[in-house]
């Protein structure tokens, strides 16, 4: 296979059949967790639960102080790589063009070499919570393969994507072709692993916040 | 320059040894200054650095004409306009006046049977050594052949048999080195590029839609100077000219850089100049020469006319996209199949959702109520 | 064959000032580098600029860079060849054009005498055995 | 079918009552955990990806640096059962699991799956009780919003249903459901009581008020520990001006099904309240200065008992700053030296109370100075949500106090100031181990010290 043949497999069925698996995928664990449902809450409330749920969905961005000081390395490192990593996916003209054209919306993008930095950065602060989570005692006592596993996937996905914008990969549309190859393994990845916390992780911020919301706490 | 092309006289045999370039330049006239600016344009030509000019001096001295047959099939003889439109017809002349072109059924001015013999003849003479032209890609082995004949012979038949005794295949343009437009979805006519078929012979690919003139003869000028084949990529294209991608060399590169792109083709951007990755430029995965030899004798080039580079250097280029799409933009309606999957999706998860939920109310159907009096059981 | 010039183009209005796409700075650096090593060791550099991604402008921007100097040549042979010394003695820009005047190369030569100019040493042989057959005629007929 | 049909759903055969403690089972443990699994819980399990911040957050792993209290991971077998039977990707590996020959291709390990096994419950037991007070600093700090202490409430449901629950906390359960009290506290006992707040106040102890405002309850630990506690309330009510009343058929606050984690005694013992409630008819009941009493009526026991009621719960702190706001408590004087202030877990991060004992405070108190770190964030005292009724947690439960011990040097207080009465033993048992001159008090009593006497 040439690499131009690679790169059109990549983006063309391939992409068509990642989408597909992640798309399907995503809302079926979504729905599924939703089904669920939860039971009829009795008891009479202090504050309001919706409010609270919104509210914590947003509110978790922000480290409270005492988390900051026992881990500072954690807030700032996961902080950075994880704001990064969504400034690259979402701020990168080639994948504003590539948003607008599979969903019809677009929004303005940031110059190259901002989001090549942010990459740079991202990348070390992946490799550090890498080395931290072999390091930490909390951190390597949970880790399973399946968290190891997610952090290479979206490692090899920022990866590919730095080495293809400097064409450190030659021919090019090989080096284009592996990085869409990356994204779509993360794309089939996503909705069987907890890559899904991308999208949970808010579902569970709102059930948090509603809980302690309707008694009147601000989580 | 068309016009100048040879004819050896038909019927004429295998003349004496040939004279070599130098000597037949000294015998024009020429003199050492006149070889010398020779060999600076020719090292322009192949794209290499002026301080190769005296090898290619050296080489130059000792090179002899070899024959060239010309093969066109599907094509449109964009590859041959380009050809003949070469800007500098001085060291274009010198260089084809020293190929002999014995068949291109274009310029040549033997027709039907005269033509074919010129062209078995040319091959009788030269077994071994000849080189092979072709432009346009043709119907394969197990397609119809009736998609393409010349003189009641299939394209298939006549490469194979033209190449059994070349020395090596050039294929100019991307149909005959990649399969080009008739290759592209649905390829109705079963269409291939030659190196799908040349497996035993040496094939260089000189693509492009067309290929820049300057490159055609250039790849020509290296193997008359050098004897030899040029240094590939890996798509035997000749690295002197394909090295290199259409963005690393574009004068606009550094609006890529700075992020400046031109969002419609009448915008500021687009007046400035700025970088077309968005109007869907595929310089980026290009490999070829039009930022530096340019067209036109180097007056302009698309990306300089303000036209996004198409990537016709590229195989499959017509299949890899929209050419008003940015190069990360899928091929394909990628919107609907995702509403699709999600409405699956939804289905799927509904349907697991469901299941869940049962569980955990036949769970509860089955709760047996925890007492004080089993619990004191434990104590 | 026709130029493209002799193509009738009509342009409306002024025509935009040329854009400098900045990469005359580059080349008149490695133009620096050149002259440099020039001076040091004595070797000579050739530059074609042919080879360089000019966009529209940067030639003209370089050349006004560069100057003219005090030495206009031009060669007759298979076409002219303008050899013009810049601002900068050392540095010289040829340009190579065909027997129709069309450019076939731009290059720039940082040498102390353009190579082109120079009397080539099997032209001198001959030119030696010219005079001597010029020569041994005039005595005969003296 | 045919019974199924006729009596859908409620009516199962009652199996608990007449069956030895063998019922208890890997199996009944399953099922209460497969009861328990809701959205929120599928949400919180689909999004951790093993930060471990929420042991940042938690007092057992801060003071003993050992990862195996990191709160997530207490709910490990919880999280497994999930994993296979609630979502699609679990069931589909089960299925390969069970249908393709995958040791032969050699897959079998990566689609090896976790059992929770019997031993796996048992050995989870000391994780769910033992280290965890269920205080939900760990859900605050979560960064993808998982709320673990609702979790782990949940799983303790599966523990005593798999029979995997402290002897502590069953018999305090039983106590409390036979003898109405956990500490096997009868009436009799608080009736002396009662006579002697009577004796030395001069003011009536009001029992069984038919249309009283206000039922107040009581906690066994503060009739024991704390009796000012009674005769505080006494001379406040009666210089507010407040109509209430106790209840013989139901004294007891605290609710021992709350913490051993089973729905079924909690829903006994609420109704108890609910039932002294309704039937003296009164508009609203007091929790006293007890955490997890307060969490129980107050949130859980509705759920419980699944009606809402006919009537409102408040703590005491509620009550008495209600009061306050109304005017009708006058005070005095107050206390000169520092004082600071324990949160308990249930009232404020967990219930909402946290402004209220501040205003009290203001009303009797020259220097009041918070601990750094209070209110929704405030550090457990390590004896909370059945971990001081679990003999075998002694030695955890004082090394979980550290850190609220490290939160009272960093201020220096002369005294300090709580609300709950497991909390106060907790920081007064706590000091004294540490050698620390700092007497606890409830903050009921020391309103009680500074009102203005009456006329």
């Amino acid at each position: 296979m040439t690499a131009m043949e690679f790169l059109m497999l990549t983006k063309g069925p391939l992409f068509q059949a990642a989408l597909a698996v992640f798309a399907l995928g995503l809302l079926a664990r979504l729905v599924e967790i939703f089904a669920l449902g939860r039971a009829h809450n009795y008891a009479a409330p202090r504050g309001n639960a919706a409010l609270g749920g919104l509210r914590t969905m947003y509110k978790r961005f922000e480290p409270d102080p005492g988390t900051f000081k026992a881990a500072p390395f954690d807030v700032v490192v996961g902080m950075i790589w994880h704001v990064g990593f969504i400034v690259a996916l979402l701020l990168f003209i080639p994948h504003v063009e590539l948003i607008k054209s599979t969903f019809g919306i677009a929004w303005p993008a940031l110059p190259n070499p901002v989001v090549d930095a942010v990459t740079a950065i991202t990348l070390l602060g992946l490799l550090a919570a890498l080395v931290h989570r072999l390091a930490h005692p909390v951190k390597r006592f949970l880790s399973t393969t399946e968290d190891y596993l997610i952090w290479s996937v979206t490692f090899l996905v920022m990866l590919t994507g730095w080495l293809a914008y400097h064409r450190m990969i030659n021919p090019y549309p090989l080096a284009l072709g592996l990085h869409i190859l990356a994204a779509e393994i993360f794309l089939v990845v996503l909705p069987f692993t907890k890559l899904t916390h991308i999208f949970t992780a808010f579902v569970a911020r709102y059930y948090n916040g509603a809980i302690y919301g309707r008694k009147g706490v601000q989580s | 320059m068309a016009t100048a092309t040879p004819q050896r006289p038909q019927g004429q045999s295998m003349p004496t040894p040939q004279p070599t370039l130098g000597e037949s330049l000294r015998r024009n006239g020429v003199s050492r200054r006149g070889f010398l600016k020779l060999c600076a344009a020719t090292a322009s030509l192949m794209a290499l650095p002026p301080s190769m000019a005296p090898a290619i001096a050296a080489a130059l001295e000792s090179a002899r004409r070899p024959s060239v047959i010309w093969l066109s099939f599907q094509e449109c003889t964009g590859c041959t306009e380009s050809l003949t439109r070469s800007f500098s017809p001085t060291v274009e002349n010198l260089i084809l006046d020293t190929i002999s072109l014995d068949y291109h059924h274009t310029l040549q001015a033997a027709a039907g049977d005269a033509a074919e013999h010129a062209r078995e003849e040319a091959m009788h003479a030269n077994a071994g050594q000849y080189l092979v032209v072709v432009d346009g890609s043709l119907p394969g082995p197990r397609a119809n052949p009736g998609y393409s004949t010349i003189a009641g012979i299939s394209n298939y038949d006549m490469l194979m048999e033209t190449v059994a005794d070349a020395a090596a295949v050039i294929a100019v343009g991307s149909c005959a080195a990649f399969g080009g437009l008739p290759k592209a979805d649905p390829n109705p006519s079963g269409a291939v590029a030659v190196q799908d078929l040349v497996k035993d012979k040496p094939v260089i690919n000189v693509s492009g839609c067309p290929p820049l003139p300057m490159v055609i003869t250039g790849v020509l000028a290296q193997y008359l100077t050098f004897g030899k084949l040029p240094e590939l990529d890996e798509y035997n294209r000749p690295l002197a000219f394909f090295g290199q991608s259409i963005h690393d060399r574009c004068y606009r590169r550094p609006f890529y850089d700075k992020g400046l792109f031109a969002e419609t083709f009448d915008d500021e951007g687009a007046k400035k100049g700025w970088c077309l990755y968005r109007l869907g430029c595929k310089g980026p995965m290009t490999y070829n020469a039009c930022a530096t030899m340019k067209w036109n004798g180097g007056v302009s080039w698309p990306v300089e006319a303000g036209a996004p580079c198409l990537g016709c250097s590229e195989p499959d280029f017509w299949d890899a996209g929209g050419f008003y799409d940015a190069l990360s933009v899928p091929p394909g309606n990628s919107g609907d199949m995702l509403l699709a999957a999600g409405a699956a999706g939804v289905a799927v998860g509904a349907g697991a959702g469901l299941l869940a939920r049962s569980k955990t109310k036949s769970a509860a159907k089955q709760h047996q109520t925890v007492t004080a009096a089993e619990l004191e059981q434990k104590l | 064959m026709a130029s493209i010039g002799d193509i009738p183009v009509k342009v409306e209005g002024e025509p935009a000032a040329p854009a400098e796409y900045g990469n005359a700075l580059p080349v008149l650096s490695q133009v620096r580098h050149a002259l440099a090593q020039l001076t040091q060791g004595g070797e000579p550099t050739q530059i074609d600029l042919g080879a360089m991604p000019f966009g529209p402008g940067d030639e003209d921007r370089l050349m006004a860079l560069l100057g003219q100097g005090e030495v206009t040549a031009s060669v007759d042979a298979l076409g002219r060849t303008r050899i013009q010394e810049t601002a900068y003695s050392g540095v010289w820009v040829v340009e190579y054009l065909n027997t129709d005047d069309q450019r076939v190369a731009l290059h720039l030569e940082i040498d102390t005498v353009p190579r082109l100019l120079r009397s080539q040493p099997e032209d001198l042989s001959d030119a030696l055995a010219a005079l001597n057959t010029l020569l041994a005629a005039s005595l005969d007929q003296a | 079918m045919t019974e199924a049909v006729l009596t859908p759903g409620a009516d199962l055969p009652e199996s608990g009552a007449d069956e030895s403690a063998g019922s208890f089972s890997l199996a009944r443990g399953l099922n209460a955990l497969r009861e328990e699994m809701d959205a929120p819980v599928a949400s919180f399990f689909s999004s951790c990806i093993h930060c471990g911040l929420c042991a940042t957050a938690c007092p057992f792993y801060v003071e003993t640096g050992d990862p195996k209290y990191t709160p997530i991971h207490k709910l490990e077998p919880m999280r497994i059962l999930w994993e296979q039977e609630f979502t699609f990707w679990g069931k589909l590996k089960g299925t390969l699991r069970e249908k393709l020959p995958l040791e032969k291709w050699g897959l079998d390990k990566l689609l090896a799956g976790k059992q929770v096994t019997d031993a796996m419950l048992a050995e989870w037991e000391p994780l769910l009780y033992d280290s965890c007070t269920m205080c939900g600093r760990c859900s605050m700090v979560c960064p993808v919003g998982n709320d673990i202490q609702y979790m782990i409430r949940k799983a303790r449901e599966g523990q005593v249903a798999s029979g995997h629950s402290p002897e502590g906390l069953i018999a305090a359960s039983v106590r409390a459901v036979n003898t109405g009290s956990p500490m096997g506290l009868k009436w009799k006992t608080l009736e002396v009581q009662i006579k002697h707040v009577e004796q030395s106040t001069g003011l009536p102890v009001p029992i069984d008020t038919q249309g009283a405002d206000y039922l107040v309850l009581l906690s066994s630990m503060e009739i024991i520990n704390f009796p000012e506690y009674l005769e505080a309330l006494t001379k406040i009510f009666d210089h507010a001006g407040v109509s209430w009343t106790l209840s013989t058929q139901c004294f007891e606050a605290t609710n021992a099904g709350i913490q051993i984690g089973s729905k079924d005694i909690a829903a006994t013992l609420v109704q108890r309240v609910v039932d002294a409630a309704e039937q003296l008819g009164v508009k609203n009941v007091i929790s006293p200065e007890c955490g997890h009493a307060y969490t129980a009526i107050r949130w859980e026991g509705p759920n419980a008992i699944k009606r809402a009621y006919p009537f409102k719960v408040f703590h005491i702190i509620e009550v008495l700053d209600q009061l306050r706001a109304e005017g009708r408590i006058k005070t005095e004087g107050k206390e000169d030296d520092r004082l600071s202030m324990h949160d308990p877990c249930n009232l404020a991060r967990k219930s909402g109370v946290i402004q209220q004992q501040r205003n009290l405070m203001d009303l009797v108190a020259e220097e009041f100075v918070d601990l750094k770190e209070h209110g929704k964030m405030q550090w457990c005292c390590g004896a909370g949500g059945g971990v001081s009724s679990n003999e075998r947690a002694e030695d955890l439960k004082l090394a979980a106090f550290k850190k609220k011990k490290a939160q009272i040097e960093e201020v220096e207080p002369d005294r300090m100031v709580t609300m709950c009465a497991t909390c106060r033993t907790q920081l007064e048992e706590g000091l004294e181990e540490h050698t620390m001159d700092i007497p606890v008090v409830g903050l009921t009593e020391l309103i009680a010290d500074h009102l203005v006497d009456k006329e």
